[in-house]
């Protein structure tokens, strides 16, 4: 293996791969810090070209390629086993020809029929792509588009992570590729896969198709460009943010309230951003300037006893204008339309609500669950809280137009034991909520990464080998995700393979 | 393989005081740092969350010397870290620690420049002669309301032919005298010591803070002011921290400008007409968040347009050079980058600190990468000095 | 970190020179115990056999990595320390003199305890810097073979020959129709009297025939490239329009109707300095080499009026006129360049009081010489121009162009050596041709500097030359002659003297060769001829390895010190030339490409041409053959990535530190 | 004891380091707080040198080198020149002082000039007194 590895290194020296050798374990995790796998070797590729010379290498010495498109991930199938490649795929379709990545760029834009269109010249109306190359994230698309007045169309998970990542990982939540929103927003996606003899280059146009790769964890190969749909950025004075609030000492009521707050609001409205979060004394620090905030300050001392939770809406004037109704008819329930900056400072708040800067890391694990019925939503609160009882940290939470996504993620100190309690918390929180009539895990998102493989459905298995013996016939990319041994092999506090 | 990175609780249990300031903000590996690192775009495998995750689980040492050096200490990072991972702080806290253990491979040729003279300066019972340079007609005085915290700026000249940093010190001055005011330039003064701290040389920094804090007290002045981004956000926010409240509020020239302007007490009346854009420095905005006044001054000048540029503010990106730590073949590409963004908006590109500016004339002065329209680096305070009748 | 190095102090006693005023012993005993130091040891002589044979002994049995020899001034012995050191298997450049004997024991003999002191202090800093020495290689580069010599005047010719018997291939490259230069012009020579074609013509025909010399007339130099060992010259040869087939016969010229009495173009000949008039197909002169003639297009009536006129071609019995000859150009790889471009004659006209070009009567030397030519123009007689009668008085004004006052845009500072003999020379000429002829020099210092030539001087005043010193005011016409108006100094007298010709001896200049010198990237000194690389010691070499000058392209000269210098420079060239390899000085600059910032700073203060950035890199690439190691690029380098071998920071602050009266933590 | 000043002398190869042997040879006599430190060229004096040195506690700098004109690299002494003309304002700003540096000249052959500059020189310093950065060290 050793060989092989220095092998792999020759060639890249002679492509003119850039590449990273030696003990890396600053590859050796994703966002989960748990599973653990240190590569000896990283790629990356600068663009198409390269991405095939690695295929074809890969094929030839029958060699592992496992791609990491670099985001926020916490798949943890971009973890790199012994002997294989890591391929970064941050530069692709991001970088000048020199190789850097540039920040300053000018986007390319397409109509459906991937024809380039001249954005100073495009008119609201038309239904326009950006070709995105894999390594581009939203933010530096977004800084580029904003010059025209247009913008990512849907913004895939974190703006800050990348289209291929996001895409490879099925991210954003119920908006993913796979279901969601992020799907219809894509129009082709080209990416370089392997043959038995070498490497093919493939676009793909069919939206089905595009679906079924959404999430395929790089199992299929490594994705080069995607043609993402954007839209026009809407006027100031035609957006409309809103916060609500809603409190009680009844987490069964104020769920219920809240749910069927959301059931009304889906139903009848359009809307950006649905995020709520709950706010204790320990959302933020007391010395936190958002507490002097006259509008915003109020809502940070929750009255002793009571569990106040606070609901944020963006959206279209029109495409909210049932709102302020349908929250009247909540009694609880107190709406205010807020600025943009002051819906940004409270997404910021539901950050750092998620506990995230408690001298602790994150143990991820069952931070996603799907409540497809929102009225169920006070159900599933109480047992959550009773689960909770003194952990730290406070649920979180997306009201997508088909559900509501809860998050939790308890917060453990660098230390052993610390984390099998937050992971032993974490498998208490599943036990109280999972359940059939209540939700779902959300397996299907990403965030599951390698646990797919441990407890995903078996549908999505089946779904994923077919998908690869098509598009990955040489079996180079990330087979250890599919080769049972890695089944059930998570354990305590890392994964092993 | 994965043997090879130790377990969590190894970690933990080892924690160096660097690592302390890392976790006491949780890193999620969002990799939004790497994204926003002015160093990655130019060197791929420069990546702040690789560093903090080779931190985390190869404790103590694991950050090479590369990692080490190359960091701009810019807080570009931070600034868009959602977890406010103080990225620099924690730089910053290694280079202390491992600065004895290391030689340093590839500092920057004036770092080691820089670095001497600091040394110098923080032996006692030297008596500098910090005037010579003030030259005729300028009013400056022993005792005073205000102290004119000079800076380096008597000794760059020595090295950057390329740029009259003097004439920074000249215009505040004159600045200064047209509002009535006759600034203390102390000899007792001694370098700010930004550079020993970022650079983990701590014991100068120290020393040079502690001497500096004993003259700024004596004078009984009531503000002190300063021209360079570097001194401001170490006399306002890293001298506290060791030599306890300096009983002087600390100003940037710009904030003081943007005041007098206000006040009328100087009239920015011979229009300057000029196009220009302006850097906000690392160690004014993101380190001591001062990104308003600068600005209000350019708009308080007549003639000028002033023009953003596309990254501003705590997203503005940095000259290339931090601390004169590193500077190498690589940061002669996000220079390009940076000056390329510049040119596209204006002739002239305003900076608030002498730094900014020598790095950017430097790149000017030495063969850019790639044909740069005409482009000239400006300090706001001299340029403010033009508006002068 | 690397290993720890064993390094090897020797002290030597120098036979008490040392000795007497160092304590030896103290310093051993010191220096055993410095770090890294493995081993410290004292003897009568490092330089005698045993001193050596101990050394090489040493670096065997402990297999040193380091050595410092505490001994006399390096020039002294470190080249033989350093050989030793080598065939004992060590790194020669991993060794360093202390120079405790120049620099200690004998200039401190009366403090024997401070030089004792000071001696620990420098064997310290050798130690210290030794430590941080890094192992160096010698490296060779190929040298092309064969060499360019440019200008084939009599210094250039003779140089050629020089090496072509040496058996070097040589390019001889000659911008005008033929060889021989200025000095064919001239029908004398002092201070024999020697007719001057009589000893250039054998030299001439010689080169012209010379099977290891290739000739190039009618050609130019139009640009160069410089590779490590290796000029490649882009030659451009103009079109002669006439074939080698050319026989001589010389009807093309005759029946040229350019210059002809009523043909409205008249082309005054170069040859003769305008004193007659060529035709546009011509022979510069009868021995002209190579024998071909040569249709000057500019004024030939084929190409100014639309290939209406093509007698020649019609008269010429070999068929050798070719008006569809195209210039050519042609790559001449060489390993070494001697340039040779001569000198041109000053232009007096601007000197107004003078006359020249005002009055026809009024001539330069050159022209005289052409008149002292029996083939010449007029026939030997030295005569009036405007009329052709003899000239019965003839005044000679020397230094006009030279020795003008310093900042004087219209004349030269410098001497030009050899007018006071020229016009001696002439002078005794006419005085011998023309014995009623008056012939005077009118001077201010007269320089007979040479062999023979004081001898020279006094006989041509027993020929009647008349010495007036003094430069003249004005020359004004007086009807058929002039009069030249000068204040002798020696007797204070103004003096009116008729003169039938006035003859300046004006000076000598550089010719117009900017192009050439910029393409090789030479220098010219403040007086506008090349700059040779030192003007005591190297005044043939130039600031560019392999390139040299000779003759009056390095400044004025007569012909013995231009054959003289040709000769140096021929020499020179032969040894560069040499095995066909040259030995590169390892210690000379060195890039790391991971801080080199390609600002070009480096190239900007080099003297050498021996770094330039390469564009496609962006990478300041040092050129090991020109480098001379002088270090001033390293200073101006914002980075540091750029230093000299040897000569690195931390070396040179090694040494430093280790001497300084206290130790301070970096 | 009396004040013995010590002084970097960086002597350039060709004249200064040259000169310093003939000095030698000639058995001229200077003080011993005189340390040479060889380069090939003064046109290698690096401001940084100079500071190194005074922070070392060298209480004066001499930099020889070849008369101008003369550099055996051409211009090397010419931009040793230009470097110390622009430390010497900032020696003065640090409190160091500007005397206390001086550049000069002497060829291979001038032993004497040598001798006679470096006596000279350590006669000024030693009447200016150990340097500020010195004392401190004691």
């Amino acid at each position: 293996m050793a060989d092989a590895i220095q092998e792999a290194q020759e060639f890249l020296q002679e492509a003119g791969i850039v590449h990273d050798a030696g003990e890396l374990r600053g590859y050796a995790s994703d966002a989960s810090f748990l599973t653990l796998g240190t590569p000896s070797l990283v790629a990356f590729p600068r663009d198409e070209a390269e991405c095939v010379r690695l295929v074809e290498f890969a094929v030839r010495h029958g060699m592992a390629i496992v791609p990491r498109a670099t985001g926020s991930s916490t798949a943890g199938a971009s973890i790199a086993p012994p002997g294989s490649i890591l391929v970064d795929m941050e530069r692709v379709g991001a970088c000048d020809a020199r190789g850097h990545r540039r920040g300053l760029f000018t986007p390319q834009a397409v109509d459906a029929k991937g024809r380039p269109v001249d954005l100073a010249k495009a008119g609201p109306g038309e239904e326009l792509y950006v070709r995105a190359g894999a390594g581009r994230t939203a933010d530096e698309m977004n800084r580029a588009l904003a010059r025209h007045r247009w913008v990512v169309g849907v913004v895939p998970s974190s703006s800050y992570s990348t289209f291929g990542g996001n895409f490879a990982t099925n991210a954003r939540g119920n908006g993913t590729p796979a279901y969601g929103a992020f799907g219809d927003a894509l129009n082709r996606v080209r990416l370089v896969t392997s043959s038995k003899e070498g490497a093919r280059v493939l676009e793909v146009t069919d939206q089905e198709e595009i679906r079924r790769l959404g999430g395929n964890h790089g199992l299929c190969g490594l994705v080069t460009e995607l043609d993402v749909r954007i839209a026009p950025i809407p006027r100031a004075e035609d957006m409309l943010c809103v916060i609500l609030r809603i409190e009680s000492e009844d987490p069964e009521r104020l769920g219920s309230a809240i749910g069927g707050l959301m059931k009304r609001v889906a139903a009848s409205c359009r809307y950006f951003a649905g995020e709520f979060l709950f706010i204790d004394s320990g959302v933020v620090r007391p010395s936190d300037p958002i507490r002097k905030d006259a509008v915003l300050g109020v809502y940070f001392d929750p009255p002793a006893g009571k569990r106040r939770m606070v609901l944020l809406y963006r959206g279209t004037r029109d495409g909210m204008a049932a709102l302020p109704g349908i929250a009247a008819e909540f009694p609880d329930v107190a709406l205010r339309e807020i600025t943009y900056p002051q819906f940004q400072a409270m997404m910021k708040v539901r950050t750092a609500a998620t506990g995230k800067s408690l001298q602790r890391v994150n143990v991820p694990g069952c931070e996603d669950f799907i409540i497809y019925d929102p009225a169920r939503f006070g159900q599933v609160l109480v047992r959550m809280f009773a689960a909770l009882e003194g952990a730290d940290g406070r649920p979180v939470g997306h009201h997508y137009p088909d559900g509501i996504v809860v998050h939790y993620r308890p917060q453990a100190p660098l230390a052993r034991k610390a984390i099998e309690d937050a992971w032993a918390l974490n498998l208490r929180l599943r036990e109280a909520v999972l359940r059939e009539d209540l939700t779902v895990e959300d397996r299907k998102e990403h965030g599951l990464g390698l646990a797919l493989f441990r407890d995903g459905p078996k549908s999505r298995h089946a779904e994923l080998r077919a998908l690869k013996a098509r598009y990955d016939p040489a079996n180079v990319f990330s087979p250890h995700l599919l080769d049972g041994r890695a089944e059930g092999a998570f354990v305590g506090t890392r994964f092993m393979f | 393989m994965s043997s090879a990175a130790p377990a969590l609780a190894a970690v933990g249990d080892a924690l160096d005081p660097a690592l302390r300031i890392l976790t006491t903000e949780g890193c999620v590996q969002c990799n939004k740092c790497t994204f926003n690192c002015p160093v990655h775009r130019v060197d791929v495998t420069f990546s702040p969350r690789k560093v903090i995750l080779q931190a985390y689980l190869g404790g103590g040492d694991a950050v090479s010397e590369r990692d080490l050096w190359a960091c701009l200490t810019c807080g570009e990072c931070q600034a868009v870290c959602p977890t406010e991972v103080p990225y620099p702080a924690f730089i910053r806290a290694k280079r202390e620690q491992l600065r004895p253990v290391m030689d340093r491979a590839a500092p920057c040729k004036h770092g080691g420049f820089k670095e001497v003279v600091a040394r110098i300066q923080a032996r006692p019972g030297l008596k500098p002669d910090r005037r010579a340079w003030i030259g005729e007609g300028l009013k400056v005085a022993d005792k005073g309301e205000v102290v004119y915290f000079t800076g380096c700026l008597p000794y760059l000249d020595g090295i950057f032919s390329y740029c009259d940093s003097a004439s920074i010190g000249r215009a505040a001055i004159r600045l200064m005298n047209a509002a009535g005011i006759v600034p203390v330039v102390a000899n007792a003064e001694r370098c700010c010591g930004h550079d020993s701290l970022w650079n983990g040389d701590t014991e100068t920094y120290r020393k040079l803070a502690g001497a500096n804090a004993a003259w700024i007290r004596k004078t009984g002045a009531k503000r002190l002011v300063t021209t360079c981004a570097e001194c401001y956000s170490m006399l306002k926010h890293e001298y506290p921290k060791v030599t306890g409240d300096l009983g002087v509020e600390v100003l940037h020239f710009s904030e003081l400008l943007e005041e007098l302007v206000a006040s009328g007490k100087v009239k920015l009346t011979k229009p300057v007409d000029l196009q220009v854009t302006y850097q906000d420095p690392c160690r004014l905005g993101r380190h001591a968040k001062e990104y308003d006044a600068p600005r209000a001054v350019l708009k308080a000048i007549p003639g000028v347009k002033f023009v953003e540029m596309d990254r501003i503010r705590e997203n503005s990106m940095c000259c290339g050079v931090g601390a004169y730590s590193t500077c190498d073949a690589q940061t002669k590409f996000m220079q390009q980058e940076r000056l390329e963004e510049a040119a596209s908006k204006a002739e002239t590109l305003v900076t608030a600190c002498p730094h900014c500016r020598i790095h950017f004339s430097c790149y000017i002065d030495g063969r850019p990468v790639d044909p740069l329209p005409a482009l000239k680096i400006v300090d706001l305070t001299v340029l403010a000095a033009q508006a002068l009748e | 970190m690397t290993a720890p190095r064993k390094v090897g102090v020797f002290l030597c006693h120098c036979g008490g020179n040392i000795s007497d005023v160092v304590d030896v012993r103290a310093v051993r005993e010191f220096a055993e115990r410095q770090e890294e130091v493995v081993l410290a040891t004292d003897t009568r002589f490092m330089c005698s056999n045993e001193g050596v044979c101990r050394l090489q002994d040493e670096i065997r049995k402990r297999s040193l990595d380091g050595v410092v020899v505490a001994c006399c001034t390096p020039k002294m012995y470190e080249d033989l320390f350093r050989g030793k050191a080598a065939e004992a298997g060590m790194n020669p450049y991993l060794l360093e003199i202390a120079n405790v004997r120049e620099q200690c024991a004998y200039p401190h003999r009366h403090e024997p305890e401070k030089a004792t002191e000071k001696a620990k202090g420098l064997v310290l800093a050798q130690v210290e810097k030794v430590r941080k020495l890094r192992p160096l290689e010698t490296k060779t580069a190929a040298v092309a073979p064969g060499v360019a010599v440019i200008g084939a005047g009599i210094t250039g010719i003779h140089a050629s020959l020089l090496l072509a018997e040496l058996g070097h291939k040589v390019t001889l490259i000659e911008k005008s129709p033929t060889i021989g230069g200025n000095m064919a012009r001239l029908v004398k020579t002092f201070p024999t009297d020697d007719c001057a074609m009589c000893t250039l013509s054998p030299k001439m025909n010689e080169a012209y025939n010379h099977e290891n010399i290739e000739l190039l007339t009618y050609a130019e130099v139009t640009s160069a490239k410089r590779t490590p060992g290796r000029f490649t010259l882009t030659v451009t040869e103009k079109p002669r329009f006439v074939t080698d087939a050319c026989v001589g016969c010389n009807k093309c010229t005759e029946k040229c109707p350019v210059s002809t009495a009523k043909a409205p173009t008249q082309v005054p000949s170069e040859w003769e300095m305008g004193l007659a008039k060529r035709k546009a197909v011509y022979l510069p002169f009868p021995s002209a080499l190579p024998q071909l003639w040569t249709i000057d297009a500019d004024h030939c009536f084929y190409f100014q009026r639309g290939g209406k006129c093509r007698i020649c071609a019609m008269v010429c019995p070999a068929k050798a006129i070719d008006f569809t000859m195209a210039a050519k150009e042609r790559q001449v790889e060489v390993g070494a360049v001697i340039v040779a471009t001569g000198f041109q004659e000053y232009d007096p006209a601007p000197l107004k009081h003078l006359g020249f070009g005002r009055h026809p009567n009024v001539v330069t030397q050159m022209q005289v010489a052409r008149m002292l030519d029996s083939m010449g123009p007029t026939h030997g007689a030295v005569a009036r121009r405007s009329d052709g009668k003899p000239a019965t008085s003839v005044v000679m004004v020397q230094c006009v162009g030279s020795r003008g006052t310093p900042g004087d845009p219209l004349t030269h500072e410098y001497c030009s050596r050899v007018c006071c003999m020229v016009a001696v020379k002439h002078a005794s000429l006419i005085r011998k041709a023309q014995p009623d002829t008056e012939v005077y020099i009118l001077y201010n210092d007269l320089r007979a500097y040479g062999k023979g030539f004081e001898e020279y001087y006094t006989r041509s005043m027993t020929l009647g030359v008349k010495f007036v010193r003094g430069l003249p005011g004005s020359v004004r016409r007086e009807g058929e002659r002039l009069l030249v108006d000068v204040e002798d100094m020696l007797t204070g007298r103004r003096l009116e003297i008729p003169a039938d010709l006035v003859v300046l001896s004006a000076a000598m200049e550089p010719p117009p060769v900017d192009g050439l010198l910029a393409a090789l990237h030479l220098d010219k000194s403040p007086d506008g001829f090349v700059k040779e690389y030192h003007a005591k010691i190297n005044p043939t070499e130039t600031a560019i390895k392999g390139v040299y000058v000779a003759g009056c392209a390095q400044g004025p000269k007569d012909i013995t010190d231009s054959i003289s210098q040709a000769g140096a420079a021929a020499m020179s060239a032969a040894v560069f030339l040499g095995k066909g390899e040259m030995t590169l000085n390892p210690i000379v600059a060195e890039v790391d490409p991971a801080l080199c910032r390609a600002c070009d700073r480096c190239a900007e203060v080099c003297e050498f041409e021996g770094v330039r950035v390469d564009p496609e890199r962006l990478l300041a690439v040092v050129d090991e053959t020109a480098c001379e190691g002088c270090g001033k690029c390293a200073v101006v380098c914002p980075t540091g990535a750029i230093t000299v071998r040897q000569f690195r920071k931390e070396q040179v602050l090694a040494s430093l530190d280790a001497m300084a009266p206290m130790a301070v933590m970096p | 004891m009396s004040f013995e000043p010590a002084v970097a002398a960086f002597c350039c190869n060709w004249c200064g380091y040259s000169a310093a042997d003939q000095a030698g040879a000639a058995k001229l006599e200077y003080p011993a707080g005189v340390r040479i430190v060889r380069l090939q060229c003064t046109g290698m004096v690096d401001p940084y040198f100079v500071l190194r040195a005074f922070e070392r506690g060298y209480d004066g700098v001499l930099v020889v080198g070849c008369h101008f004109g003369s550099c055996h690299y051409k211009s090397g002494n010419h931009q040793a020149r230009e470097q110390l003309d622009r430390v010497a304002p900032m020696l003065q700003a640090l409190g160091i002082g500007q005397q206390r540096l001086l550049m000069t000249a002497a060829s291979a052959a001038e032993g004497p000039v040598f001798a006679a500059k470096a006596t000279e020189f350590v006669e000024l310093v030693k009447r200016l007194g150990p340097s500020p950065l010195r004392e401190v060290a004691r």
